[in-house]
């Protein structure tokens, strides 16, 4: 087997290899077929492989492939374990994946440094792989890291735009943050631990539950600190607050990485990290109670910014930041299983609604504010259906493939536990409709209504080629059916059996587990659940609103004006970033080099001491007057001196 | 007080007074007189202490030769004496204090502390058959023979250095050699007369 | 009974004195070579003084040495200040100082 | 197949020492026959280098390839060389860099080839005798007569404000070094020779080697750089050319942490124990202090000289954390991966430093300017370049798969061992070490074309993309897998852990 | 061997200073003058081989004492008399040019050799006194040989006047000791001395002395002849006051101090420790600010004299080895500073200013090689000879436990870099922008440039493998 987890990685790498240093050589065309052949391999055996484990039942692999690093007693390998969330994770990717990556071959027909992307994505395929794929906290680093770098590179894919590359610099950094906690958590592990290596990490875990430790003058179970700090960590990559503002902005790339990196996968490391880390988890409530607090806000309040977004790819970024927040609040419910599950459907239906809204924006000839669009759905008829797939996926529409997870993971956040469950059941409540209000708004903005873009614009407008219409089309089939197919084996069965931990005090999905009786009957339930009275809710003010009476918006505008003010501004978090940290730092920079290097250090010390030499030595210098009076002086002076001084005193 | 220390302060007393006038005099010549004054007085104090010898050796070779020496630099030179009668009030002050300061240290050592009759007692005087030339003599022509030696290398040394310094052949100087007059030969070095007009006669315009 | 001490501060005084002497004089080089000369008499002082109540010639020889190289210096002396006054045309210690620094 | 008995590492030393006067004595007649006969030096001596690490036993902490000869028998002074694991690395780091140097300049010095290569075959030389002594005179010797050369590069070759650099460079060291010296005389006064391995021995007081710690600290501090005393080193880089820069990055400042393993620590155990919270201070103050000061640096030179401060602090912290971790964790397992996260990153910042100045210099030879403001939009022109640029600066940050990683993550990781503190602090490296980077980045490589000039830059060419691609396979190589190094070097870092946790007191 | 040729050095050098005055008589022209430089140069090297020749490891007396032969005498001779001659060697085209290349230069050069070599084998006060005068009395008169320079006359007047008052000082210190102990024979003032520990009037009278010889020195305070001294005479003489003067110096010092007055040690060594402090400080400290290059080199002159009394004052045989050692190789670094400046200098035109050296390198590399080399030696930079001279003389001073001693020593030395640094910086960074059209090189036979270079290269071959020297060098003081 592990060959094949070998070329299952490999393959991508070695397309991006191909695509990335002989790109020129071997064509645009020649660029697509290599990482795509890459990918599509990598793809099929993955699926073998599920396979496997489904019909077959695999076993977990866990092997090392070479040892990186030996030294002081830890040993730093590089390695895969490969179990069913594993392989859930690398189906996941490597469908979206190719899905994108023959999505790109339309999207992106018409632009430079085509060769270039694919090299790009295809690597940034081998990297998720790794980081899925790998069996210690180092190598995860490794694949968090090179993830991180791809992202960057393809934010700032148009680098001639300034705020393409303000926007990576932007995610790099914030992405750093997260990743500063992360490595301390690595280093936490690692000391107390003694080894980065999953599974040993997890059997020596219980031991060492009750240890409390002092760190950085905070007296601390040692758990609990680790979970945090890598939880740090995940915040950064999946984008919580308040390190979720790189999000929106990395929006300046190009659609396909927004579908497949920063909504269906990259995104969704932080969970799958957690997910992983479960048994760590699970031994700290007062994480799990900050993951899911945390989770939950982010959630509602990224929402409640996408309601005034107006350009279609912020919406949809918004909306997946909610998202992320959902499955974060549902990690901290210890409800894994469900958060995983939901990450799994959202990235079909979310990288569906990216490539929809790439697939407008590539008809409206790269116009992204839906206040200039409108009435689509004549000109796009596949768009628009595979738009409404999606969006009533993602509001969770009884039936489709979203209403599975995230039934689930209210229902557990709903059953939780552990501190702030209460909270965060009403902000994930109130979410569902602000998703609903959001997701429509975009919708009959963009799709219904009136054309408000220019007539030149509307003369051209017609259904995107093929090779975008069929990902959105293979897109669209599991974002309707995945749930209904899956959710049994996935929440209630047995296939994340010792892999995601739950304690004994935890709830988890037990609850639901008593009243699952099959997928059709939960659809059933649904309908008359209050999620889904609220989604009506929200769709239908959307539709009052936006369809309707749209004075009703510039009303609402103005009367709630301190809110949209507020939602407007995002909460102000990027001006307090901009001012504080950036504007702080260069502030905090300048005043260390011109004060402490310039004036401090080189102006007193260094240069001071130069000039007291030299002043010493003008006066010295005064000595010397010429005079032979003087010089006959100083002769005498000195032997007096000498002669008092030595010989008589 | 015995005739001697009389003697003792009257010398002693001139020598000082002409070394204080040596320094203090403005004008050159009254201080290389007073010099005189002052190697003669000292001249008298070392015949008290019965080094005749050398007595007789300062008065001929300083107050003959050196003070002389002097004495001719000074004329020679031709020094006017009133432009340097300038800032010398002002220094005296902190050469009374360096000089006395100096002094006091070196009386308070050399003096009758450490070296008063206490410690050295009178030597008792020569015979009369003493000759201290002799016994100079001696010394030096055996002990100090390697001393000697490099003392007259010294004053060729000297020799060297007045000449070299001093000797100028200026190139205007007109002089006359006998040896190249006597040397002169019948032809091209003798004198020839040339006949040529006594006028040259200008054109006329 | 004039003691060896006597002798010695005479000495003393005079070699004071001419130490003294140049640097108060800042008028005329010859009077600084004369001050040179008394600084030498008063060692001499000392050394025949030392001789004779030490009984023992070598102070004397010392002078006579002495003697010799004063006399050597002072001719050196002389000459050099023959070479400076034609070269500057000055004796003054005070116009003495383009050398400084 | 070169032999056991041969002085290898004499050849070592001299073959570029006398190479380097051939060179000088061949003039600037015909500057081709000079810069072949200087490669040609350069790349012998590295196969030479190559013959030593075959020929290295990585199992013992031992001396290896030692050679002994008199030199000063009255001072007790001999010629003794010798590498072990800590040594070797260094050694290998520079004989690698040398010949790329010299490429570096192949066209771009016009100026008196003959002399600029002849100093830096000269300073290799120089430099590999500083790792292999094993007299402490010798070390001197070599040690101070790297100024030399140094000097020269810098004020012959260098910018506008050379000079200032160059005297700065040179009296800043002086000073550190005229202390050490005074140090080592001191110990040879006890232990009776130079040798370096009987100064190891030698038992001291903790007075006595609370003066000698400090006047070591005194020369290597300012070598490293360390916080305050860095101030040398952003001058003479801004003014020194670009093959002055690299070697003054790559190889010069790993003398002072060489010598901080070489004598503070195992000459003055006890005195190291007692002020390692000094070192330790410096160091984060040198990780977050520098951090902030190269955010707001407008000349990349200066940008990239202070991100290198920054880069040695990880170095000085990892070897000075030894004591907090084994009085932390009571094991001296933690210890080791810090003093080889030292190391490691040592040779790592030789890569990448090195390849960043190569980089801001071929964007010099072409527009004559350092400063960032100057620039914008170069992918567009030079995309190969700025491909190569990127990675640098990644592997600057510390990305995880080049060595910037490894050093700065065996540091962290240890230094957790030892202090919550010290690890916070050190990780913010991982914030401000992306944002000077990829801010100089943003603003220099990426953008649309900013002005004319840049317009008209053409893309590296074959020389320079070879200098810039073997550099970033090393990076990459060494990234991925660290550990024949780490191997290298562990016999060694284990027994040096093992010396210094005894007491000499 | 029979005993009376043992001053042969002596003898040589006499005999040729008055072959030279003699034959110079004769000669008719200027361009004769080779052959009065040839015999100058044959009695130096035949002067040097005596002294090899004579040398022996026991130390030999003569003319009741006042002489003696040992290895110390014969290590400074050999390296006064390989000075002297270099410095024939460099002032020759200088001087010529100048007009000034006589046979009273050759003879007083001589005079003055034969001064230091007394000086060298001086065993008391007496033929210390003579040798030193007859040094002095040369001096002078070489400082003043330039007649119409007003600069030298003025230089010489004042090197003249403190000079003479220097050597009052001594003498006044010497008719002290000699009223103490009734001798002038090292030997014999030890002995009485021995009897007196501490006796206030020897103290005092040590005062003298040590003014005496300190102004022999250059140190401070009694340096202030040096630097004008060095600025107006002729570069030429310069030489041969900064060089040689500084071995024989030494070597009476050594002979007076750590011979005669060893009783006294603790107190020369406190007022030597004073001596050198100031020395080492101003010195550093003053040479920063000169413009003119012979005036720098005269400031630090005085720096390094404080290095050679450190080595002194430590009363060790390590400390005096290394004072010696440091003594020679300064001489020879110093030689080859001012040679390489005589060369430089144009025709008809000095280098005075530091400026002047600016772009050397471009106009000639070899010579700013080589001066470079000169200069780092001067600041104690391996591996040039310099560095060991400060080595042994620091290493000697921990011995004897002077920390602070050797940390002011190698603090002022950083500050001392300094300077040397801008020589270097001016020759190698500096553009000559000014002279578009610079005056051609003083035109040097092949034998100065030989000389050069090997003067240049001694240092750094001595500072390669200094072993010999400073073997030699200690074997000297050991006895």
């Amino acid at each position: 087997m592990q060959a094949v987890y070998l070329s299952i990685v490999l393959a991508p790498l070695l397309g991006s290899l191909v695509a990335g240093f002989w790109g020129s050589w071997i064509g645009r065309a020649g660029a697509h077929w290599v990482t795509i052949l890459g990918i599509l391999t990598s793809f099929l055996l993955s699926l073998w492989v599920l396979e496997q484990f489904v019909h077959h039942h695999e076993p977990a692999f866990n092997g090392t492939l070479y040892t990186w690093l030996v030294s002081g007693g830890l040993q730093l390998k590089v390695g895969f374990l490969v179990d069913r969330l594993t392989v859930l994770m690398m189906t996941v990717v490597t469908f979206v994946s190719l899905m994108v990556h023959i999505y790109t071959i339309g999207y992106m027909a018409h632009e430079e440094g085509y060769q270039r992307f694919f090299s790009y994505i295809a690597l940034f395929t081998f990297s998720m792989l790794m980081l899925v794929m790998s069996n210690n906290f180092l190598q995860l680093f490794f694949g968090w890291e090179a993830v991180g770098l791809v992202s960057y590179l393809l934010i700032g894919f148009y680098y001639q735009r300034e705020t393409a590359i303000f926007a990576n610099l932007k995610a790099f950094l914030v992405n750093r943050v997260g990743d500063m906690g992360f490595l301390l958590g690595i280093a936490a592990i690692a000391l107390y631990f003694g080894t980065l290596d999953y599974a040993e990490v997890f059997a020596k875990a219980p031991g060492l539950v009750n240890l409390k430790i002092a760190f950085m003058g905070f007296d601390t179970s040692l758990m609990t600190l680790i979970c945090l700090l890598l939880f740090v960590g995940a915040m950064g990559k999946s984008a919580q607050m308040p390190l979720h503002v790189w999000l929106p902005d990395s929006m300046e790339g190009p659609t396909p990485i927004s579908a497949l990196i920063h909504a269906a996968t990259m995104v969704t490391a932080g969970i799958f990290m957690v997910a992983r880390m479960s048994p760590l988890f699970e031994l700290s409530d007062i994480a799990l109670s900050v993951v899911m607090i945390v989770g939950a806000s982010t959630a509602f309040f990224t929402g409640l910014i996408g309601v005034v977004q107006n350009d279609i790819k912020r919406v949809v970024a918004y909306s997946t930041l909610s998202q992320l927040g959902y499955m974060v609040a549902a990690l901290g419910a210890s409800a894994y299983a469900a958060s995983i599950f939901h990450l799994m459907t959202h990235a079909f239906f979310k990288a569906l609604l990216f490539l929809a809204a790439g697939s407008v924006i590539m008809a409206m000839h790269h116009e992204q504010d839906i206040r200039h669009m409108g009435g689509l759905k004549r000109h796009m008829p596949l768009t628009y259906w595979t738009s409404l797939m999606g969006s009533l996926a993602l509001i969770g529409f009884p039936g489709f493939s979203g209403f599975f997870s995230k039934d689930a993971i209210l229902e557990a956040v709903h059953h939780a536990g552990v501190a702030g469950s209460a909270y965060a059941y009403i902000l994930l409540t109130l979410g569902v409709f602000v998703t609903a209000l959001y997701s429509f708004r975009v919708f009959f903005l963009v799709f219904h209504g009136q054309g408000r873009m220019d007539p030149h614009v509307l003369e051209h407008l017609h259904e995107s080629p093929q090779v975008v219409a069929l990902p959105l089309v293979l897109l669209a089939i599991p974002s309707v059916i995945l749930g209904a197919l899956t959710i049994r084996p996935l929440l209630f069965g047995d296939w994340f059996q010792g892999i995601l931990t739950v304690a004994e005090g935890h709830p988890g999905l037990h609850p639901l587990a008593a009243d699952f009786h099959g997928a059709g009957t939960l659809v059933w339930h649904g309908l008359t659940g209050l999620p889904f009275l609220l989604a009506m809710a929200g769709l239908g003010v959307a539709w009052l609103v936006y369809r309707r009476e749209p004075s009703l918006a510039d009303e609402a505008m103005s009367r709630w004006n301190v809110l949209y003010r507020l939602l407007e501004r995002k909460y102000g978090f990027d001006e307090f970033n901009d001012q504080f940290f950036a504007a702080g730092s260069r502030a905090l920079g300048n005043r260390l080099f011109n004060v402490g290097d310039r004036l401090l250090i080189d102006g007193f010390c260094v240069n001071g001491s130069a000039r007291l030499v030299a002043s010493f030595a003008h006066w010295g210098r005064q000595l010397q007057t010429g005079y032979l009076h003087h010089y006959a002086a100083i002769m005498v002076m000195g032997v007096l001196f000498l002669a008092t001084g030595y010989a008589l005193l | 007080m015995t005739f001697e220390r009389f003697l003792f302060l009257v010398f002693a007393g001139f020598l000082w007074f002409a070394a204080v006038m040596v320094v203090t005099r403005r004008n050159p010549v009254h201080a290389v007189l007073f010099l005189i004054l002052a190697f003669f007085n000292s001249a008298a104090l070392w015949l008290l202490l019965e080094a005749e010898f050398l007595a007789m050796t300062l008065v001929i070779v300083y107050v003959g030769a050196v003070a002389v020496l002097f004495l001719f630099v000074v004329m020679m030179l031709d020094i006017e004496v009133v432009s340097l009668r300038t800032r010398f009030i002002g220094n005296l002050p902190t050469g009374l204090l360096v000089g006395g300061v100096l002094a006091g240290e070196m009386y308070f050592v050399a003096g009758p502390r450490y070296f008063g009759l206490s410690h050295f007692s009178l030597p008792k005087p020569h015979d009369v058959g003493y000759s201290n030339t002799h016994a100079l003599g001696m010394a030096l022509y055996t002990h100090h023979l390697y001393a000697l030696e490099i003392a007259a290398v010294i004053l060729l040394v000297a020799i060297v250095a007045a000449i070299a310094l001093t000797l100028r052949k200026r190139p205007g100087t007109k002089y006359l050699d006998p040896s190249q007059q006597v040397r002169v030969k019948k032809g091209p070095d003798r004198v020839r007369l040339v006949a040529m007009p006594a006028e040259e006669r200008l054109p006329l315009k | 009974m004039t003691s060896l001490s006597d002798y010695l501060a005479l000495a003393a005084l005079l070699f004071a004195t001419g130490v003294a002497g140049i640097f108060i004089n800042r008028r005329n080089l010859i009077i600084l070579l004369m001050c040179l000369e008394l600084m030498l008499l008063a060692v001499n002082i000392n050394f025949v003084a030392f001789s004779h109540f030490l009984q023992d010639t070598t102070g004397q020889i010392f002078v006579f040495f002495i003697l010799t190289v004063a006399a050597a210096e002072a001719a050196i002396g002389l000459a050099i200040l023959v070479v400076l006054f034609r070269t500057r045309r000055t004796v003054d210690v005070a116009q003495l100082n383009s050398l400084r620094g | 197949m070169i032999s056991a008995h041969w002085p290898l590492l004499s050849l070592i030393i001299w073959l570029p020492i006398i190479g380097g006067v051939l060179v000088l004595a061949s003039g600037d007649q015909d500057s081709r026959v000079t810069k072949w006969l200087a490669l040609f030096i350069a790349l012998v001596t590295f196969l030479m280098s190559l013959g030593l690490w075959s020929g290295f036993q990585p199992g013992t902490a031992a001396m290896q390839f030692v050679e002994r000869e008199t030199w000063v028998p009255l001072f007790g002074m001999t010629y003794t060389l010798g590498v072990d694991g800590i040594a070797l690395p260094l050694i290998l780091l520079t004989t690698f860099m040398t010949p790329l140097v010299v490429v570096a300049g192949w066209e771009i010095i016009r100026f008196r080839p003959s002399q600029y290569l002849a100093a830096f075959l000269v300073m290799e030389g120089l430099m590999v005798g500083v790792f292999s002594a094993l007299d402490a005179m010798l070390f001197y010797v070599f040690w101070e007569a790297m100024l030399i050369p140094m000097f020269v590069i810098i004020g012959i070759w260098g910018g506008a404000n050379r000079v200032y650099a160059s005297i700065k460079f040179f009296i800043y060291t002086f000073l550190g070094s005229v202390l050490m010296l005074l140090a080592l005389i001191y110990l040879r006064l006890h232990s009776g020779s130079f040798d370096i391995l009987g100064y190891h021995a030698v038992k001291l007081g903790l007075g006595e080697q609370t003066w000698i710690f400090l006047a070591f600290l005194a020369a290597f501090a300012v070598k490293v750089p360390m916080w305050p005393v860095h101030t040398w080193l952003p001058d003479a880089h801004v003014e020194a050319p670009t093959g002055g820069s690299v070697i003054l990055a790559a190889l010069m400042l790993k003398v002072g942490g060489y010598g901080f393993l070489r004598f503070s620590l195992p000459i003055t155990p006890d005195a190291s124990l007692s002020l390692d919270w000094l070192i330790i201070a410096m160091s984060l103050i040198a990780i977050v202090y520098i951090g902030f000061v190269a955010l707001i640096q407008e000349d990349m030179k200066k940008l990239i000289a202070y991100s290198s401060i920054a880069h040695m602090g990880f170095v000085t912290l990892g070897f000075f954390t030894v004591f907090a971790i084994v009085r932390h964790t009571g094991s001296s397992n933690g210890a080791v991966l810090g003093m080889e996260g030292g190391m490691v990153q040592m040779i790592s910042h030789g890569f990448i430093s090195g390849a960043l100045f190569l980089c801001v210099g071929v964007l010099y030879d072409r527009l004559h300017s350092r400063q960032i403001r100057d620039y914008g939009g170069i992918v567009n022109v030079m995309p190969v370049f700025a491909a190569l640029m990127v990675f640098f600066a990644m592997a600057n940050a510390g990305l995880p798969g080049t060595s910037g990683f490894i050093g700065e993550f065996m540091v962290i990781l240890a230094s957790f061992q030892a202090n919550g503190w010290y690890a916070f602090l050190a990780a913010t490296t991982l914030i401000l070490g992306a944002a000077y980077s990829l801010w100089m980045v943003k603003r220099v490589i990426f953008g649309a074309v900013k002005s004319p000039g840049v317009a008209q830059l053409s893309d590296v060419n074959t020389r320079e993309f070879f200098v810039l691609g073997v550099l970033a396979v090393m990076v990459l190589l060494l990234g991925l897998w660290p550990a024949p190094l780490v191997q290298m070097m562990d016999s060694s870092i284990q027994h040096l852990i093992q010396h210094i946790s005894a007491s000499k007191l | 061997m029979t005993l009376p040729l043992i001053p042969l050095p002596e003898i040589l050098l006499l005999a040729t200073a008055c072959g030279v005055l003699i034959l110079d008589l004769f000669l008719a022209a200027d361009r004769q003058r080779w052959m009065v430089y040839l015999l100058a140069q044959g009695g130096l090297i035949a002067a040097i081989a005596s002294v090899l020749v004579f040398s022996s490891g026991d130390p030999q007396g003569l003319f009741s004492g006042s002489y003696i032969r040992d290895p110390l005498s014969d290590l400074s001779k050999i390296f006064l008399f390989l000075t002297v001659a270099l410095t024939l060697i460099y002032g020759k085209d200088y001087l010529r040019q100048r007009g000034q290349f006589t046979g009273e230069y050759l003879a007083l050069t001589l005079f003055a050799t034969l001064g230091m070599s007394v000086m060298a084998s001086a065993h008391g006060f007496l033929t210390l006194y003579l040798g030193l005068e007859l040094l002095a009395l040369s001096l002078y008169t070489l400082a003043a040989l330039d007649r119409d320079s007003p600069q030298a006359a003025e230089a010489a007047m004042k090197y003249f006047v403190l000079g003479s008052m220097a050597s009052g000082f001594l003498l006044y210190g010497i008719s002290l000791f000699y009223g103490i102990t009734g001798s002038v024979d090292f030997g014999r003032i030890a002995e009485v001395l021995q009897q007196k520990p501490g006796d206030p009037v020897a103290v005092f009278a040590l005062v003298f002395v040590v003014a005496g010889i300190a102004f022999k020195f250059g140190a401070v305070p009694f340096h202030v002849w040096v630097p004008d001294l060095y600025q107006g005479t002729p570069t030429s003489v310069a030489l041969l006051v900064g060089s040689a003067p500084k071995i024989a110096a030494l070597v009476i010092a050594m002979r007076v101090f750590a011979g005669a007055l060893d009783p006294l040690s603790s107190h020369w060594q406190a007022m030597l420790t004073l001596i050198v402090v100031l020395s080492m400080g101003l010195g550093n400290l003053v040479a920063i600010a000169q413009t003119h290059i012979k005036r720098m080199l005269a400031y630090s002159a005085m720096s390094h004299a404080g290095f050679i009394l450190l080595g002194l004052l430590t009363s060790s045989a390590e400390g005096q080895g290394a004072a010696i050692f440091y003594a020679v190789t300064y001489a020879l670094t110093a030689t080859a500073a001012f040679g390489l400046l005589m060369v430089l200098s144009r025709q008809g035109f000095e280098v005075e200013n530091l400026e002047q050296l600016k772009g050397l390198n471009d106009r000639s590399p070899w010579y700013a090689a080589m001066m470079l080399l000169v200069m780092f030696s001067m600041s104690g930079v391996p591996p040039l000879v310099g560095f060991y001279a400060k080595l042994a003389v620091l290493q000697a001073a921990l011995q004897a436990n002077l920390m602070g001693l050797a940390l002011i020593a190698v603090l002022f030395s950083v500050v001392g870099a300094y300077y040397y640094l801008r020589v270097i910086k001016l020759m190698y960074f500096d553009r000559d922008e000014d002279s578009k059209n610079p005056v051609p090189l003083l035109t040097v036979g092949s034998d100065v440039r030989l000389a050069i270079g090997f003067n240049a290269l001694l240092l750094l071959v001595l500072g390669i493998s200094p072993s010999g020297l400073l073997a030699y060098c200690q074997a000297a003081v050991s006895l």
